[in-house]
């Protein structure tokens, strides 16, 4: 490995994906840990920063895919696995636990490939923490869009020409998108309640000024995460979510278990149930989602009530999101290089270990 | 134990008893009690005095006691709770008036204080002054307050101080040649006299709404005479309850006065006017009452409901998180607490829905104008917090206001309202605002946010 | 003598100080009044000075007034506190309830 | 006139018009004041209010056009006045200061008509203003579309991947629908600033939380509403907010004066002058914009920053929008008929005389 | 007016002085001053003592107040600021053994209280008794805290009880055959002695932790005895002083105790344990320091600087309205008040900038990590609400930690370190937090919501 | 003569009692101090035992004890209390710019 590592930021070529791995407040940092930067012409402009305030922060425009190290955002398709330098490292979201093949691909490569999603949700790691960063931009993206399709107000505001109720907004899977999505709902006036399968999310929902509707359902797993819940379990879970989401405007779902499809907890009858013009926004859309009519990426009417299941919500915002995770990645980044600059991996790290997916042989 | 030790030990007893009394009656909760246990302490010193070694006299002393009973018990307990001021000042002039008249009698009995030593003459003539113009002024404050005497300052000018002044000379011109040996009938009386003249002049040039701070400052004056009165006849039970009374009365009149923004001095010098407590801005010849906090926060305290009645001026001061605040401590306290929304508040829809929001009001303690309105005749207090327009009602009764025929909120349905707004200008509609000149309505003028805060602190005091 | 009663009143004038140090309001009028009753204890000067010998018959009137007005002065004073706290009374009435 | 008028409720035609001039709840309180409620099949569709809520509210449906009073959201278009039964009344949104030609046409076919938007803005009225209702949801849009563009957070978020700033959302224009607006931004967490030419409005901004931008032009016209400014002040203006708009990430523009086009306050080089990914959100487009580069109804992004001018906020969030507006209609229809529920008009009242723009003749 | 008649009158200004002390003392803004106009009772109180005709045996005299005030100044001077209490405690001793060597004498000068009246007898040897009690009772108090003898409870079990009455019996005994007339010099020593063991058995068994509250009950015993001998010798100085220290004494010892969630019966039955006032759930042999809500805001209002940390538990109370309160009103005061937000504090992602912001907090006193961070060592107070894992130092030093490596916020820098949370409960990551035994943190357990208010009212009190 | 005294000696236990009503527990401490050092007067009875006569040895050692005692407890005590209460005085500095 030579001194000065080369970090290459290629434009993301995926749909939607407004976001990009770096941004020049993140170059510059890296500027001054003795990293160059190459950035793709244009990688920013979807993210609306020009080619110039990446040159103006100390990188310089060329090609990504010679560097040292690529830092993406979304997983590399076939062609960019294709331009992977061997021996090069390469870090973004790699979903290795659904994606299996691509890991596949990249060890073939002769890449060494970190996984933001797989880094182990530690104290220490919490800086590098891709999902909780951008989990937390779709909470609120997520509240957002709610508010957005609903065809009522979600404050309470009492008027000469008569008042009009807060929205009832529930949140299905309160992780770090579901409190968000609380908050959010609340700030703007929504009388808010949360649901979780981990019972210790109780105060945690009270803690965002937000009631727990407590279904008597308790699922923790191990890591912070849920436990996929039994057949019994499921049905007694629908058969009660399905009577409670009757009363509220809006349902917001996260809910996720790793690694296997999402749970279904709104029903296509708990739709039906539902008042028109309520709104349900379903983020679990990637892993299946959690409502029987979502159909991932797709806005959908039924009954008159709208189901919205954003793919990529994170982009719809994409100047913070890239942003977040630029600093999530340069944490990392931070961890795998020396004082020079030059790369050092430390494989026995825990977090090392744990984000790596394939090491060149 | 000899029978005199005995007498002195119940006036220690009755004295801690007024002592303990008294620290009852500084809170509302023991208020009750306070005055029964004083009034136990007096029943023990007048037993003591009773069980004095070679009293006589009995009959003249039932006599007295009878008249005294037969006169004071019925005028107590019928007097209507709107004239207890002016009874209040009626039991002190007469309090006043005793002492005067029994150092009258001293002075006669003892042949003009011949043989006594310096001091009880000396104790016995400051009795005599202080009760006789504590006589006097507080009959004319009773006057003035039945409406027997006009409310108005009656004075005679600049001259009023000068004679004062020598009044006030001329008794103690009489006291000196006392003292000194003087023994004819005339000083006494002419002691007593000029010292009634004093009083008269004092009070009579104080306007009505002042009246309760004279009576008080009376009170602690006829205090000051009974303890005199104890250390010329060696009393240790009047020496300590009249200088209780006397320096207690004292720190209360100075309270009084705080609270009614006035100075003692000012009011003494007569230079201020009869409207009973007029605010900065009272609109023709009408007035209004003012309120303190504290009067406010008692108020709530006690209070089954109480609606709070939020308007532009709580946006303005941004006030929310105080009501919200003082709003948690009266539900603390068991008072039923809504907020009363009307639907033009502030200068947004939703205005007001907005801000108690931000405050973490629970929905459930907002309401709508309909739904609060058939509440009103059912509260006790009605909190309005920079609101005016829409509570204004003229909007149901006066069809040339260029608000008739808007709803508005029924407040002045409630038992009492308290308003909270920085003075007297009128809202968004420039209209005046004939609830504040209610009878029932008392006005605590400040920043909405100030104001609510020290409600709020005198409701933790309380 | 005159001493020790010195030292009495001094303290008997701490002592009113020391009590009514805040008091609401709201308590004013009432607090005055029970203050007014106190001092009714100029009754008892009445009392002595009659009991002890009262000669004239000038004298005689003179003190049945005075006790007249003592005796109204402390049964009229406490009564009429006592009226008056009445009216607080109805007010906290869920005072127990309460927390 | 015979008792028992009938009120004839037709489908909105105007293209993106989702609101419906009476609701179910309307009906209901209209039943109960003697009148009948004639609903057109699927008039309240597009707000998601199915026809059998209608039916259940007490309304029959049939043909609006042929009641005696008509009540419609937007102005209608040629069509809609040919099937206007002569000496019938209209109620409605009528634009008769910006389009007289519609007042004239209506009066040739014999109907009376009262435009919502001429109601006097007098306390009494308040309950009819439909200005104010609309432009309290329009205010309430604009706010979240601003959030919605805004490739930033709203909120400040202090999180283990860095800390986001709050955005600075400047309102210029501050009648209902700018304080609704400042109001809303600053739930959701933003740094809010209002602008206006009226003075009085520096404590209702600040009222709802915000800071008052002062720039020392005072323009106070007749009834509440600004003057038109002198060439000399527009010139001022432009230049101070200019060097002002710089700092905000989101401006939202309301200024409005009765009856011309809307005057400029934000200009092409204020808006190059901000910072990439900003956002301005115009509602005065309809009056031709307060920003120079305002397309009205289309999102334009230029030099990065997105200029929205959305034409009909109000429609987009139909079920309350029209809620509200039905509540006004319904204030005004009392004002018209009496107790049994027969047409009274009493052209004197202060509120009518203002409200007709024709009367039968 | 003669000499007799000028010393009492010195002695009413003497105990005037005292009071009007005492009263400064009891507010931190007026402590100083009061301190010293008592001081100054004290010296007009000796000036008139030394005034009284016929004084003699000034060597004695001189001799006495020499050694006095060459052990008294320097002593008080030199002692450490920790050191405090004990020297309390001694100076409390060696007043009560005053008190009992002057009783002594007394009974040896007039022959067993020979012809002296009933009452002085009774006064003399009542003095003695306490001021015995007092005497040595606060030497085993001085011990203690010196840690001279153990500061754990030493006793003999269930006997104590019976022992002390026995001892109580004993004195009472020997004062009884006295009265009688009995003169033999055992008596008073047997008297003095039983006190004294009395005394030294009824604090041996009180723990170490308990000692300010015995300290203050033997300060108001020492109070009494003084009355005593001021009644036994006629001097009204001495009685009133004496009964002020007596009666102030027994409310404070009742304050205290409350402070400390203590009774003083259970105090003085020596039932408790040597813990230095141990938090619910001291982990192993750690203690941590208990303080109030008054004591809280005094530290917070006599700040500089305070910076507040927010944390999940503040969310979970959701006292983040209360907080806001709380630093306004420190601000009101003029204290810099900032909040520092660790990245990860709560539960997600900029979870206290969505409390704060609704608690209407302005962003320019919210600071982040790294910029708040270079301030904790300029802090007066740092007042972690509800926060754990953020303020853990085991981030930085403990390698085995799961938090290791976590940025943390230095809190441990900063003066002091006042902790609000309801129990010894570990946060997020479940690790201790040694923050919480620092020697400069304290804890004040509780609902962060109810714990602020607590503080916001102390400091309105203020 | 007895009772006087007492009349004074329950005025003065009001007095302590209404004095001492609801101190910060931060005062505890040097109230504590400061009421010691006022017990102090203790020596006044020294000082008048002693002048008045005491013959014997004993008796004279004994009482120059006391007075020392007596002294130590005026002097001593007032000089801790305004040490500690100096420590409050670090604290408030500022306190004349805050309102
Ligand atoms: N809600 C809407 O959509 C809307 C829109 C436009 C107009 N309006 C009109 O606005 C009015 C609303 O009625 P309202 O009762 O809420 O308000 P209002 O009638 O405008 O009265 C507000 C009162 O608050 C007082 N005030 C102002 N600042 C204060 C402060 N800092 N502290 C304490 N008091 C303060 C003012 O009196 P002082 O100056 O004496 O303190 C004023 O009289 C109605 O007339 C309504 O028609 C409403
Ligand atoms: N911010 C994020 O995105 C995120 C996400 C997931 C996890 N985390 C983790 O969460 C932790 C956050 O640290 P933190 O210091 O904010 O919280 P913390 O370490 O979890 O500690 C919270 C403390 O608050 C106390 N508490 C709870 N309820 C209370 C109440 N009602 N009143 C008073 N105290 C109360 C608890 O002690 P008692 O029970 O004794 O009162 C507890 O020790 C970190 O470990 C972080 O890694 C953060
Ligand atoms: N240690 C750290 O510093 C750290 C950092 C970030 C997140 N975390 C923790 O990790 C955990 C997971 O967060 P996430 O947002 O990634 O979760 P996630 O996206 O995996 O799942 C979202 C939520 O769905 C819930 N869920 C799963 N199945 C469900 C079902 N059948 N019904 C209802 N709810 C169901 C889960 O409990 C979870 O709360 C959280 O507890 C979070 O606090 C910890
Ligand atoms: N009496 C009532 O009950 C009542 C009811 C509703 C509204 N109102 C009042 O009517 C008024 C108008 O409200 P609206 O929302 O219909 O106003 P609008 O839509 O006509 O105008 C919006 C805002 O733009 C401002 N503006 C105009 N020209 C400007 C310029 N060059 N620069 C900056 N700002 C400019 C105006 O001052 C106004 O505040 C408000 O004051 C409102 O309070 C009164």
């Amino acid at each position: 490995m030579t001194a000065n590592t080369v970090v290459g930021v290629p434009k993301e070529s995926a749909a939607g994906e407004r976001r990009v791995a770096l941004v020049p407040k993140v170059v510059e940092r890296l500027r001054a840990r003795n990293l160059s930067v190459v950035v793709e012409p244009g990688a920013g402009l979807a993210a609306l920063i020009p080619d110039d305030a990446y040159v103006h922060s100390g990188a310089t425009l060329g090609d990504p895919w010679a560097a040292d190290v690529v830092v993406k955002v979304a997983p590399p398709n076939e062609t960019e696995v294709g331009a992977l330098r061997a021996g090069s490292v390469l870090i973004g979201f790699l979903a290795p636990l659904t994606d299996p093949g691509k890991a596949k691909a990249l060890r073939e490569r002769g890449v060494t490939a970190f996984a933001m999603e797989s880094i182990p949700r530690i104290s220490r790691a919490q800086s590098m923490d891709a999902l909780s960063s951008q989990a937390n931009v779709a909470g609120y993206r997520a509240a957002m869009l709610a508010a957005e399709h609903l065809t009522r107000f979600f404050p309470m505001l009492t008027t000469a020409a008569g008042t009009v109720p807060p929205a009832k907004v529930l949140v299905l899977g309160v992780g770090v998108a579901g409190l968000q999505a609380l908050a959010t709902a609340r700030r703007l006036g929504a009388h808010t309640t949360g649901y979780d399968v981990r019972p210790e999310v109780a105060d945690q929902v009270r803690s965002v000024g937000a009631q727990w509707l407590d279904l008597g359902i308790e699922a923790a797993g191990s890591g912070g995460y849920a436990r996929a819940l039994t057949d019994a379990e499921r049905e007694e879970q629908q058969r009660q979510l399905g009577k409670a989401i009757t009363g509220f405007d809006a349902v917001i779902t996260t809910a996720q278990v790793p690694g296997r499809t999402a749970p279904t907890l709104v029903t296509a009858e708990a739709v039906e149930g539902m008042r028109a013009g309520s709104v349900v926004v379903d983020l679990a859309g990637e892993s299946g989602g959690n409502c029987e009519l979502t159909e991932p990426g797709e806005i959908v009417v039924a009954h008159s009530v709208t189901v919205a299941s954003p793919l990529n919500l994170p982009a719809t915002m994409p100047e913070h999101a890239s942003e977040l995770y630029a600093r999530n990645v340069q944490a990392l980044l931070e961890l795998l290089v020396d004082a020079d600059g030059a790369l050092s991996v430390d494989f026995t790290d825990e977090v090392v270990a744990g984000a790596c997916v394939t090491k060149e042989a | 134990m000899s029978r005199e030790t005995g007498i002195q030990l119940l006036y220690i007893v009755a004295f801690a008893l007024f002592i303990y009394g008294l620290m009852g009656l500084t809170g509302p909760r023991t208020a009750v009690r306070g005055n029964w246990i004083a009034a136990a302490g007096m029943g023990v010193a007048v037993v003591a005095t009773l069980l004095t070694p070679g009293l006589g006299n009995w009959w003249l002393i039932l006599l007295g006691v009878a008249i005294g009973t037969a006169v004071g018990v019925p005028s107590a307990r019928q007097v209507k709770m709107t004239a207890m001021p002016q009874m209040v000042a009626l039991f002190n002039g007469v309090g006043g008036g005793a002492v005067a008249l029994i150092a009258w009698v001293e002075f006669r009995e003892s042949a003009g204080f011949a043989h006594a030593p310096g001091h009880v003459a000396v104790a016995s003539l400051f009795s005599a002054v202080v009760g006789s113009v504590s006589f006097w002024g507080s009959l004319v404050a009773y006057g003035k307050l039945q409406e027997v005497i006009t409310g108005r300052p009656v004075g005679i000018g600049k001259l009023q101080q000068p004679l004062n002044l020598v009044l006030l000379l001329v008794s103690a011109a009489c006291a000196g040649v006392i003292i000194g040996g003087g023994d004819a009938e005339v000083l006494i009386l002419g002691l007593l006299l000029s010292a009634a003249a004093l009083g008269v002049m004092v009070v009579l040039p104080i306007g009505g709404a002042d009246m309760p701070v004279v009576i008080s400052l009376l009170n602690a004056l006829t205090g000051l005479s009974a303890a005199a009165m104890g250390l010329a006849l060696d009393n240790t039970a009047l020496i300590v309850a009249g200088m209780i009374v006397g320096a207690s009365g004292t720190i209360l009149t100075n309270l009084m006065a705080k609270a009614m923004n006035r100075s003692i001095p000012a009011i003494v010098a007569g230079g201020f006017g009869g409207g009973g407590g007029a605010g900065p801005a009272a609109s023709g010849d009408q007035t209004v009452r003012r309120t303190s906090a504290s009067d406010a926060a008692v108020q709530m305290a006690y209070a089954n409901q109480v609606i709070i009645v939020p308007g532009y001026g709580m946006a303005v001061a941004q006030a929310q998180h105080a009501v919200r605040e003082l709003a948690d401590m009266l539900e603390a306290r068991g008072v039923e607490v809504y907020y009363a929304i009307h639907p033009v508040a502030g200068r947004m829809p939703g205005h007001m829905n907005v801000l108690l929001a931000e405050a973490d009001v629970p929905y459930e303690r907002l309401k709508e104008m309909e739904d609060i309105n058939r509440e009103f005749s059912r509260t006790d207090v009605a909190v309005v917090i920079g609101a005016n327009d829409v509570t204004n009602p003229a909007a149901r009764t006066d069809p040339s206001s260029p608000i008739y025929g808007m709803p508005i909120l029924n407040v002045d349905e409630s038992r009492s309202v308290i308003v909270l707004k920085r003075g007297m200008a009128p809202g968004f509609a420039g209209v005046d605002n004939a609830l504040y000149f209610d009878a029932k309505t008392s006005m605590l003028f400040g920043d909405a946010k100030s104001s609510v805060a020290e409600v709020t602190e005198e409701l933790k005091a309380l | 003598m005159l001493v020790e009663n010195l030292a009495v009143l001094v303290l008997a004038g701490f002592v009113g100080f020391a009590v009514i140090s805040k008091v609401p309001n709201t308590l004013h009028t009432p607090l005055m009044s029970g203050t007014n009753a106190i001092h009714g204890i100029v009754l008892l000067g009445g009392l002595i000075v009659a009991g002890l010998g009262a000669e004239g018959v000038l004298d005689k009137v003179l003190l049945v007034i005075a006790i007249a007005f003592g005796t109204i002065n402390v049964i009229g004073g406490f009564l009429v506190t006592d009226r008056m706290l009445g009216m607080f009374k109805n007010g906290p009435k869920r005072d127990g309830s309460a927390k």
